[in-house]
C-alpha cells in the first residue's frame, strides 16, 4: 500500500493543482511533497534492515536500491518545490508569466515528479522503460516553458535526442527479453525473476543488450559522447526544473543502468561492465573538464559539472567493490543536494543580473549576499572541499579504486578533477567576488529561498562530517544488493 | 681568566692597525719612486678628525649617529676571534671564523644603511655596490676557510692554525683568500682607496657624509679590519708558531706575526701597483675566480694533499 | 568507516608540540596586531569576520599538526587551505586578490591531490588510516612504493611550502591577505608543510636512501637562490617578504636534507644536529618573518601603500615600527647577536661537518650547498639593506610617507614582543638547541648512546657535535656591547668639545638635495639585476620625453624582470589547456544532426569493440 | 507468408529513403505500419493467443490510423513547403541503406547464428528498419522527418519484439504502444511550436545554443 500511495500522491497533486486557485494550490503541493518525503523515509526505514522487499500487486516492487533513489527524488522534489514558489511569484509580479502558465507549471511539476517516482518502483523492465520515456516527455514541456527561440530549440533537442536514446534502450530491453526467452523459455520481463535465472543467459546476446542499454539510458544520464542535449536543456529550463533535471533525472536513468548491470554481472561476471563503466566515467569527467574551461554561461557551467559528477558516479560503479558502490550512491546523494543548491543560487543571480553571461555577473556578494554564500558553499562542495559531503564520497571512491589496484584510472581521475577544480574556481570566483555593477541594487531574496539555502547547506555539512546511521544502513544494504558482497 | 689578556691583545691590535695601512701606502709610493706620506700619516689623520667638529646631515636618523660605534665595536669583537698575537677567543670556545665573517657583515650592514641615510646619491651608490661585492665575496671566503679547516677537525680559528702544516691545498685556498682580502679591504682591482672621485669609490662613498670623531672611528675600524684579514691570511700561509702553546716564547710569536703582516702588506702593495681598477661588473668574474680557486683547493684536499 | 566521527585520533609527540608552539608563537601577536590593523581599514562587521576567520585558520593549522589519522589530517589540511583562501580573498574589491586567491586555491588543491594519492597508496598497503599502524607497516613497503611515496610527499608538501618550481602562488597569495594573516601564513602555514615533510618522509618511511636527501638539498638550494634573487628585484614590501619566505624555506630544507643524508650514512649525532638546525631555523623564521610582515602591515596602514619606492624617511615618523623592522631585518640577514645568525651558523656547521667527513663526491656536493647558503645569506643582507634603507631612511618620497604617523599601541606592542622574542631566541641559543635536539631525536629514534654528544654545554653555549666548534651567543653579545660602549666612551673622552652641528647633505655644492636625488630601490638592485641577468632576463625601456638643445628636460625609464617560472612553465600549460578547450568547444556546434550522429557512432563502435566473441 | 511480409517491409523502408515530399513519407510510414500489423496478425494466428490479436489491433489503430492522420493534419495546419530537405540525395541514401542492411546481416549472423531462417530474417529486417530510422533522422532537414524517423525505429523494435519467441508479454506491448502514441503527439506539438516561433521547421538551422 505504501508504494501505491507514493505513486498516487503526486498524481493527485497534479489533479488538485489543475482545479485549485493559486493560494490553495501552493499549500496542497507543499503538503503532498512533504508527505512524500515522509513516506520515502518510512520506506527506507522499513527496508534497510536486511534485504527487505516491499511489493504491491506484482507491479510495484522496492528494495534497498530503489528505496534510496525514492528518498533522493522526494528530497530534491521538495527542495525544488519550496524554491519554485517564490521564484514563480517574482515572475508573475514581474509580468513575465501569466497565472495560467503558473498553474500549468504546477501540473507539469507534479506529473514530472510522479513519473520520476515511478521509475524505481516498477519491477517490469518494459514498464520501467515506459516510465523513463514519460519522464522525458513530462520534462520536455518544463524545459520549453518560456516560449523563446532558445528554449524551444533546447526542448526539441532534448526530446529528440533522449527519445532516440531511449529507443535504443528499448532495443536493449527486447534483446534481454530474447535472451531470457531463448534460455529458459519463460516469457517475462520482471527484474526479480530475471535475476533468479541470470546465471545461464547467453553471454553474447547479453553483452550486446547491455551495450544498447548503456548507450540508450546513458544518453538520458548524460554520459560523455551522448551528453550534447544536457547543457542546452539545463541552461534554458526554469531553475527549479534544471535543478531537478541534473540533480535527480540523470540519476533515475543511472538507476535503470544499474538494474541491467546487475543482470549482466550475474550473467557474465563483473569485469565486462566495470571496464565499460570506467571508460565512460573517465571520458565524461574529461569531456566535462575540458568544456568547463571554455564556458561563459553560468547555467551551462553547472550542466557540464553535472556531466562530470555523473561520470564520477559511473566510474565508481565501474570499480565495483562494495565500498566503491557505497561511495557512488553517497556521491549521487551529495551531488543532488549540492547541484540543486548551486542551481538555485544561479537562478537568483541570472534573474537579478538578467544575463547568463559569467563576465557580466560580478560582485554577487554585494548584490545578493545569501545567494552568494549559497553559491560559494555549493561551488566549494562541488569541487570537493572538506567540510562538505562530496569530499568524503570522492575519498571513498578513490580509496576503493586504490585498494582494487586500479592505479591508472585513479590517477587519471585525480588529474581530470584538478582540471575541473581549476575551471570552476576560475569562472565562479570572479563572479561571486568583485565590485557590484552600477545599475543593480542589492537585496530582494525571499525568506523561503533563504530557508532552502540554509537547509541544503546544513545538510551538506552534516553529510560531510558525520553520516546518520539509518542512511548508512540503507546505503550498505544497497551496495550489498548491487555487488553481492558485504562492506 | 683569558678575558683581560684578550682585551689587551685587541687594544694593541687596534693601535697597530693604522701602522699597517700606512706601511702599505709607503710600499706603493716607494715602488712609484715617490716620496709619499710618512708611515704614521694615518695616525695624524685620525688625530685630526678627533679634534674636528662633526657635521651631521639634517635628514640623518639615529642610525647615522650610532653606525660608527657599531662598526668599530663589531670589528673589535671580531678582533677577539682572530689569533692576532698569541691566542684568540675561539680557543676559549667563543665562536670561529664563521662568526668572524658574520660580525663583518654586521658592520657592513650598518655602514650601508648609514650610506643610504644621508639621502645623497653617492651614499646609496656606495652601499649598493658594497653589498653587491660582499655577496660575491661571501661564498669564496667561506669555502676557502672551510677547506683549510677541513684539515684541522674544527673551524675554530686557533686550532685551525695550529694543526695544519704547509699543504698544497692550503696554498690554493690562501690564493683564493688573498683575492677575497683584496675585495674586502677595498684594494685596487675592486675598489680604489685613494681616490675621492665620488662615482668610482665604493667603501669611501659610504663614509662621505661622516666628519669629526665618527670618521675617525670608521677609519680605525677599516684599518683594524684590514689587520684581521692580513693576520688570517698570514695564519693560513705560514701557520706555524702562533699562540703560546707551541713552546716558542711569546715574544718570538709576536715577532713572527709582525713579519707575516709586513709580508702580506708588501704583497698587497705590489698587487695594487700591478693591477688597474676593474669595471664593477667584472668584479663578479674576479670573485668567481676566487670561488673556483677554493673549489680547486677542496678537490685537492679531497685527494689528500 | 570513513567519517570524522569515527576517525578522529590525536597525537602530541614532541614534533607536534614543537610545531604547535611555533604556530602559537606567531599567531598570538598577529591576532593582537590584527585588532588594531583591521579596525582602521574595515567596518566593524568585516573586522569581526576577519578575526573569526583568522582564529579558525589557526585552529585548523593546530588540527593538522596534532592529527594522528590520515583522513583527519587530510580534512584539516584542506580546511586550512580553504580558510586561508577566504582570508586571501578577504579584500575582494581588488581584482588582484580574487585572482591571487584562485591561483592559490588551485595550486594548493593540486598539491593536496598528490597528498591524497600518497595517503591512499599507504592506506591500500597498510590497511589502516592511523599513523601508528602505518609506521609499523612502513618497513614492509616495497622500495618502489617508498620512492613513489617520497615523490608524492615532496610534491604535495613542496607545493604548500613553496619550493621553487611550485612557489608561483606564494608571491601572489601572501601580499593580498591582510598583514596579520599573511604573517601567520608565512610564519606558520609554511611550517605546517615542513611538519608534513618531517612527519611523513622522515617519520614514517624509515631510513631514507641517499638520493632522497640530495633531492631535497638540490630543491632547497635552488629555492634559496631563486627566492632571494627575486626578492632583490621586488619593490612591493609584502611580495619581497613572500619571496624571502621561499628563500628561508629553502634554508630549513637544507638542514633537513643534510640530516637525511647523514641518517642514511648512519652518523646519528650529525643527523640529529642537522634536523635540529633545520627546526631551529623554522622557529626563527616563524618569529622574524611574522615580525617583518606585521611591520609591513603597519607601514601599509600608516602610508596606505606597500611600494617602498614611494616611502622613505619613515624612521623619523614611525620610530618603534622602524626599530622592530630593523631587528627583523638584522635577524633575517643573519647578523650576529640575533636568532637568524645562530640558525644559519648551525646550518653552516652541518655542511662543514658534511664537507669534512663525506667521501670525495659528497665533499663537493656539501661545498656547493655551503657556497649557495653563503651567497643566499649575503644577498638577503643586501635585500634588507635595500628594503630598510629605501623605506625608512633619508627623505620621504611621497606625500603619504611624509604625513605617516605611528600606529596604535596594540600593533606596536605586538611588533615589539616579536622583536624581543627574536633577540631572546638569539641569546638563549644553548637552551633552545637542547630542546630541539630532543625533538629531532624523538622522531629519528637514534640509539641511546647518541644522547650525551648532543646535550653538552650550558644554557649559553652551543657545542656542535662532530666539529666541536662552539658558539656562545651571550658572550658575543657581551663582546659587542662592550666594544661599542668602550668606543663611545673613548670618543666622548678624547674630543671633549665634541660639538655636532646639523648641516645639509653634500650635494657637490650646487643646490639643496630633495628626495628625487635619493637612491631608489630599483637603482639599489641594478647591479644584482645585471649580475643575475642570465636568469632574470631584465627588460629595459628608456625614452626621452622632452628634449632641449643643451640637456634632456624629461626622461622616462622603465625596467622589469621576466617571471621565468610563470612564463616558461605555467603559462604554456594553462594556455594550452584553454586553447584545447576552445578547440574542443567546436564539437558542440549546435546542430542536432551531429548530436544524433555522435550517439549513432558510439553504439556502432561499442558493438564492434566490446561485443564478446 | 511471413517472409513475404518481411520483404514488403524491407521494400517500404527503402522507399522511405527515396521520397522527397513530406506526405509521401507519411504515406510510406502508414504502409510500413500496415505491413507490421499484418506480420503481427500472422504471428497471432500461428500462436493462437488472444493477447497478440489485441496487440495487433491496437497496432493497427495507433500506427496505421491515428498517428499518420495526426501528422497529415499537422502538416496542413503548418502550411510549410513540403520538400524534405535532404542532406544526401536519394541515390546516396539507397547506397547507404544497402550498406546498413549488410551491416545488420553481419551483426545478426554473429548474434543469432543458431536460429531458424524466419527468425533470422525477422532479426535482419528489424535491425535494418531501426538503422534506416536512425538514418532518416540524421540526414533529413525537416523536424517532421525526425518524428517519422523515431516512429520508424520503434516500428523496427516492435517487429523484433513480435517476431522472437512469440512476442513480448501482453501488458508490456500495450503500454509501449500507448507510450509511442503519446510521444508522437508531444513531438508533434513541439514541431508546431517551432513553426510558430521560427516560422520554419528546418531543424538544421536551429543552432543558437553552442559550446
Amino acid at each position: 500500500m505504501l508504494l501505491f500511495s507514493i505513486v498516487i500522491i503526486p498524481v493527485l497533486a497534479a489533479v488538485l493543482s489543475a482545479l485549485l486557485p493559486a493560494r490553495l494550490r501552493g499549500m496542497a503541493n507543499l503538503a503532498a511533497h512533504g508527505v512524500l518525503l515522509a513516506l520515502a523515509g518510512i520506506l527506507a526505514y522499513r527496508i534497510s534492515p536486511g534485504s527487505g522487499i516491499v511489493a504491491f500487486g506484482g507491479v510495484l516492487r522496492a528494495d534497498a536500491l530503489s528505496a534510496f533513489f525514492i528518498l533522493l527524488i522526494s528530497l530534491i522534489n521538495l527542495a525544488a518545490l519550496v524554491y519554485s514558489r517564490p521564484y514563480l511569484q517574482e515572475d508573475i509580479d514581474g509580468g513575465a508569466l501569466s497565472v495560467r502558465q503558473a498553474r500549468g507549471y504546477d501540473i507539469l511539476f507534479n506529473v514530472f515528479a510522479a513519473t520520476m517516482l515511478l521509475v524505481p518502483l516498477l519491477d517490469n523492465l518494459g514498464h520501467m522503460w515506459v516510465a523513463v520515456e514519460l519522464t522525458t516527455l513530462a520534462s520536455a514541456f518544463l524545459v520549453g516553458f518560456y516560449n523563446t527561440k532558445a528554449s524551444v530549440e533546447a526542448a526539441w533537442k532534448y526530446v529528440i535526442i533522449c527519445s532516440v536514446g531511449i529507443t535504443l534502450a528499448l532495443l536493449g530491453t527486447v534483446l534481454v527479453y530474447y535472451a531470457v526467452a531463448a534460455q529458459a523459455g519463460t516469457k517475462t520481463l520482471d527484474w526479480s525473476v530475471i535475476m533468479g535465472r541470470a546465471a545461464g543467459l547467453n553471454p553474447r546476446i547479453m553483452s550486446v543488450a547491455f551495450l544498447f542499454i548503456l548507450v540508450g539510458y546513458g544518453t538520458k544520464a548524460g554520459l560523455a559522447p551522448m551528453h550534447t542535449w544536457l547543457p542546452d536543456a539545463h541552461s534554458q529550463a526554469l531553475t527549479p526544473v534544471s535543478a531537478l533535471l541534473s540533480g535527480v533525472l540523470l540519476k533515475t536513468s543511472l538507476y535503470a543502468i544499474i538494474r541491467f548491470a546487475m543482470i549482466t554481472n550475474k550473467a557474465m561476471g563483473p569485469e565486462f561492465t566495470s571496464r565499460l563503466f570506467i571508460f565512460f566515467g573517465l571520458f565524461s569527467v574529461a569531456v566535462a573538464g575540458i568544456f568547463l574551461l571554455a564556458q561563459k554561461d553560468f547555467k551551462r557551467l553547472l550542466a557540464y559539472s553535472s556531466i562530470e559528477h555523473v561520470g564520477i558516479i559511473v566510474f565508481a560503479l565501474g570499480v565495483g567493490t562494495p565500498l566503491a558502490v557505497f561511495g557512488s550512491m553517497f556521491h549521487a546523494l551529495n551531488h543532488a543536494v549540492t547541484k540543486s543548491l548551486v542551481f538555485f543560487a544561479a537562478g537568483n543571480a541570472v534573474k537579478k543580473y538578467k544575463t547568463h553571461h559569467l563576465h557580466m555577473i560580478h560582485g554577487l556578494v554585494q548584490t545578493l549576499p545569501f545567494t552568494a554564500a549559497a553559491a560559494l558553499v555549493g561551488l566549494l562542495s562541488l569541487v570537493g572541499m572538506p567540510p562538505f559531503g562530496i569530499f568524503m564520497s570522492k575519498l571513498m571512491i578513490l580509496s576503493a579504486c586504490f585498494q582494487k589496484g586500479l592505479y591508472g584510472p585513479a590517477v587519471l581521475l585525480l588529474l581530470f578533477l584538478a582540471v575541473v577544480f581549476g575551471a570552476l574556481m576560475f569562472h565562479l570566483s570572479a563572479s561571486i567576488f568583485g565590485h557590484k555593477p552600477k545599475g543593480i541594487e542589492s537585496g530582494g531574496e525571499a525568506l523561503s529561498m533563504k530557508l532552502v539555502f540554509v537547509s541544503l547547506a546544513l545538510l551538506l555539512v552534516l553529510l560531510g562530517v558525520m553520516m546518520p546511521t539509518p542512511l548508512q544502513a540503507l546505503l550498505v544494504a544497497a551496495s550489498r544488493l548491487v555487488t553481492g558482497g558485504g562492506l | 681568566m683569558k678575558i683581560p689578556l684578550l682585551l689587551l691583545q685587541a687594544g694593541i691590535a687596534v693601535l697597530a692597525a693604522p701602522l699597517v695601512s700606512g706601511f702599505v701606502r709607503r710600499v706603493k709610493n716607494a715602488l712609484r719612486m715617490r716620496q709619499g706620506a710618512a708611515l704614521v700619516q694615518p695616525y695624524r689623520n685620525i688625530a685630526k678628525y678627533m679634534r674636528k667638529e662633526e657635521v651631521v646631515s639634517e635628514t640623518a636618523s639615529w642610525i647615522f649617529r650610532w653606525t660608527p660605534s657599531v662598526v668599530l665595536g663589531s670589528t673589535l669583537a671580531a678582533l677577539m676571534f682572530v689569533p692576532v698575537f698569541s691566542f684568540s677567543l675561539s680557543a676559549a670556545g667563543m665562536g670561529d671564523v664563521l662568526s668572524l665573517f658574520f660580525l663583518f657583515s654586521l658592520g657592513r650592514f650598518f655602514l650601508a644603511l648609514a650610506g643610504l641615510d644621508a639621502g645623497s646619491a653617492f651614499g646609496g651608490m656606495g652601499s649598493s655596490r658594497e653589498m653587491f661585492i660582499a655577496s660575491f665575496v661571501e661564498p669564496a671566503a667561506v669555502l676557502a676557510v672551510a677547506v683549510v679547516a677541513a684539515h684541522s677537525s674544527s673551524s675554530a680559528a686557533e686550532p685551525l692554525v695550529r694543526s695544519m702544516g704547509m699543504s698544497f691545498s692550503g696554498m690554493i685556498a690562501a690564493a683564493s683568500l688573498f683575492m677575497v682580502v683584496l675585495a674586502e679591504t677595498s684594494r685596487i682591482p675592486v675598489d680604489n682607496q685613494e681616490t675621492h672621485l665620488e662615482l668610482t669609490m665604493i667603501h669611501e662613498a659610504m663614509l662621505l657624509e661622516y666628519s669629526g670623531p665618527s670618521l675617525a672611528m670608521l677609519e680605525t675600524a677599516a684599518h683594524a679590519k684590514q689587520l684581521i684579514w692580513f693576520s688570517l691570511l698570514g695564519a693560513i700561509l705560514w701557520p706555524w708558531p702562533i699562540g703560546s702553546s707551541s713552546g716558542l716564547s711569546a715574544v718570538a710569536c709576536a715577532a713572527f706575526f709582525v713579519l707575516k703582516i709586513i709580508l702580506c702588506a708588501i704583497v698587497v702593495g705590489l698587487t695594487e701597483i700591478g693591477l688597474a681598477k676593474m669595471r664593477l661588473f667584472r668584479v663578479t668574474d674576479f670573485l668567481g675566480l676566487a670561488f673556483l680557486f677554493s673549489v680547486l683547493a677542496l678537490v685537492v684536499s679531497g685527494l689528500g694533499y | 568507516m570513513f567519517f570524522l566521527s569515527q576517525n578522529s585520533r590525536w597525537c602530541f609527540d614532541p614534533l607536534a608540540l614543537f610545531f604547535l608552539g611555533v604556530i602559537v608563537v606567531v599567531s598570538l601577536p598577529s591576532l593582537l596586531f590584527s585588532a588594531g590593523y583591521l579596525r582602521r581599514q574595515f567596518s566593524r562587521r568585516r573586522t569581526a569576520l576577519a578575526t573569526g576567520l583568522t582564529a579558525l585558520f589557526v585552529i585548523s593549522m593546530a588540527a593538522v599538526v596534532a592529527s594522528a589519522n590520515l583522513i583527519l589530517f587530510l580534512f584539516a589540511w584542506e580546511f586550512m587551505s580553504l580558510v586561508s583562501y577566504f582570508l586571501v580573498v578577504f579584500e575582494h574589491e581588488h581584482e588582484a586578490s580574487v585572482k591571487a586567491g584562485t591561483i592559490y586555491l588551485v595550486m594548493t588543491h593540486v598539491g593536496t591531490a598528490f597528498l591524497l594519492a600518497a595517503f591512499l597508496l599507504m592506506h591500500a598497503q597498510a590497511g589502516t588510516w592511523d599513523f601508528e599502524g602505518i609506521r609499523t607497516a612502513a618497513p614492509a613497503f616495497p622500495v618502489g612504493l617508498k620512492n613513489i611515496l617520497f615523490g608524492l610527499f615532496l610534491a604535495g608538501f613542496g607545493m604548500k611550502a613553496g619550493i621553487v618550481p611550485l612557489h608561483i602562488w606564494l608571491p601572489y597569495a601572501h601580499p593580498q591577505a591582510p598583514a596579520s594573516v599573511s604573517s601567520i601564513m608565512s610564519g606558520a602555514m609554511i611550517k605546517v608543510a615542513v611538519y608534513g615533510i618531517l612527519r611523513f618522509i622522515a617519520g614514517m618511511l624509515g631510513v631514507p636512501p641517499v638520493w632522497w636527501g640530495s633531492a631535497i638539498l638540490v630543491a632547497a638550494g635552488i629555492s634559496c637562490l631563486v627566492g632571494v634573487i627575486y626578492a632583490l628585484m621586488e619593490h612591493d614590501i609584502k611580495k619581497l617578504l613572500a619571496y624571502h619566505s621561499v628563500e628561508n624555506i629553502g634554508i630549513i630544507l637544507l638542514g633537513i636534507g643534510a640530516g637525511m643524508i647523514f641518517w642514511h650514512w648512519g652518523w646519528w649525532v650529525l643527523a640529529c644536529a642537522a634536523f635540529a638546525a633545520g627546526l631551529y631555523h623554522t622557529v626563527n623564521h616563524a618569529v622574524f618573518k611574522g615580525l617583518l610582515f606585521l611591520c609591513s602591515g603597519s607601514i601599509h596602514v600608516a602610508t596606505g601603500t606597500k611600494d617602498i619606492e614611494k616611502l622613505g624617511g619613515l624612521i623619523k615618523r614611525m620610530p618603534q615600527t622602524a626599530a622592530s623592522f630593523l631587528v627583523g631585518a638584522m635577524a633575517i640577514s643573519a647578523l650576529p647577536p640575533l636568532s637568524g645568525f645562530v640558525s644559519e651558523w648551525l646550518i653552516f656547521q652541518v655542511f662543514f661537518a658534511g664537507l669534512r667527513d663525506a667521501a670525495s663526491g659528497g665533499k663537493l656536493f656539501f661545498a656547493g650547498m655551503m657556497a649557495c647558503l653563503a651567497l643566499t645569506s649575503a644577498l638577503a643582507a643586501a635585500c634588507f639593506v635595500k628594503a630598510f634603507g629605501v623605506a625608512f631612511l633619508a627623505m620621504p618620497r611621497s606625500r603619504a610617507a611624509a604625513e605617516a604617523g605611528e600606529v596604535s599601541l596594540s600593533m606596536r606592542s605586538a611588533m615589539i614582543f616579536l622583536a624581543a622574542l627574536t633577540v631572546a631566541l638569539g641569546i638563549g641559543a644553548g637552551l633552545v638547541w637542547k630542546m630541539l635536539c630532543a625533538v629531532a631525536a624523538s622522531f629519528l629514534k637514534p640509539p641511546p648512546a647518541v644522547w650525551d654528544g648532543l646535550l653538552s654545554g650550558s644554557w649559553g653555549l652551543i657545542r656542535f657535535p662532530g666539529t666541536d666548534a662552539c658558539l656562545r651567543t651571550p658572550m658575543i653579545m657581551l663582546a659587542l656591547s662592550a666594544g661599542i660602549a668602550a668606543v663611545y666612551a673613548f670618543v666622548r673622552l678624547v674630543s671633549r668639545k665634541h660639538s655636532v652641528t646639523v648641516g645639509r647633505t653634500w650635494g657637490c655644492g650646487y643646490y639643496r638635495l630633495d628626495h628625487r636625488t635619493e637612491y631608489t630601490a630599483t637603482a639599489f638592485s641594478k647591479p644584482f639585476r645585471i649580475a643575475f641577468g642570465f636568469f632574470l632576463l631584465p627588460y629595459r625601456k628608456t625614452e626621452k620625453i622632452r628634449d632641449s638643445f643643451y640637456h634632456v628636460k624629461e626622461f622616462s625609464y622603465e625596467t622589469s624582470t621576466t617571471p621565468v617560472f610563470k612564463r616558461y612553465l605555467y603559462d604554456p600549460v594553462v594556455g594550452g589547456l584553454f586553447r584545447l578547450a576552445q578547440y574542443v568547444r567546436g564539437f558542440q556546434m549546435g546542430s542536432i544532426h551531429w548530436y544524433l550522429a555522435y550517439v549513432f557512432v558510439t553504439i556502432l563502435v561499442l558493438v564492434v569493440i566490446f561485443g564478446r566473441p | 507468408m511471413t517472409l513475404f511480409l518481411l520483404t514488403g517491409i524491407m521494400i517500404l523502408t527503402y522507399a522511405m529513403l527515396v521520397c522527397h515530399r513530406i506526405p509521401a513519407l507519411i504515406q510510406n510510414f502508414r504502409l510500413q505500419s500496415l505491413f507490421l500489423f499484418l506480420v503481427t496478425l500472422d504471428f497471432a494466428v500461428r500462436q493462437k493467443e488472444a493477447g497478440v490479436f489485441v496487440v495487433a489491433g491496437l497496432l493497427l489503430l495507433v500506427k496505421v490510423i491515428l498517428i499518420p492522420s495526426f501528422l497529415n493534419h499537422l502538416v496542413k495546419k503548418i502550411r510549410v513547403d513540403e520538400r524534405l530537405g535532404l542532406f544526401l540525395n536519394p541515390l546516396l541514401s539507397l547506397i547507404a541503406a544497402l550498406f546498413l542492411t549488410w551491416g545488420a546481416a553481419v551483426f545478426c549472423a554473429w548474434l543469432v547464428s543458431d536460429s531458424p531462417a524466419v527468425v533470422f530474417a525477422a532479426f535482419v529486417v528489424s535491425i535494418t528498419v531501426v538503422l534506416v530510422g536512425f538514418f532518416i533522422m540524421v540526414f533529413r532537414m525537416k523536424a517532421l522527418t525526425q518524428i517519422v524517423g523515431l516512429l520508424v525505429m520503434e516500428n523496427g523494435i516492435f517487429l523484433l519484439a513480435s517476431s522472437i519467441a512469440g512476442g513480448m508479454p501482453f501488458f508490456v506491448e500495450i503500454v509501449i504502444a500507448f507510450d509511442v502514441f503519446v510521444c508522437a503527439i508531444i513531438t508533434g506539438i513541439f514541431m508546431y511550436r517551432i513553426n510558430k516561433v521560427f516560422t520554419h521547421i528546418e531543424v538544421h538551422r536551429l543552432t543558437d545554443l553552442k559550446g
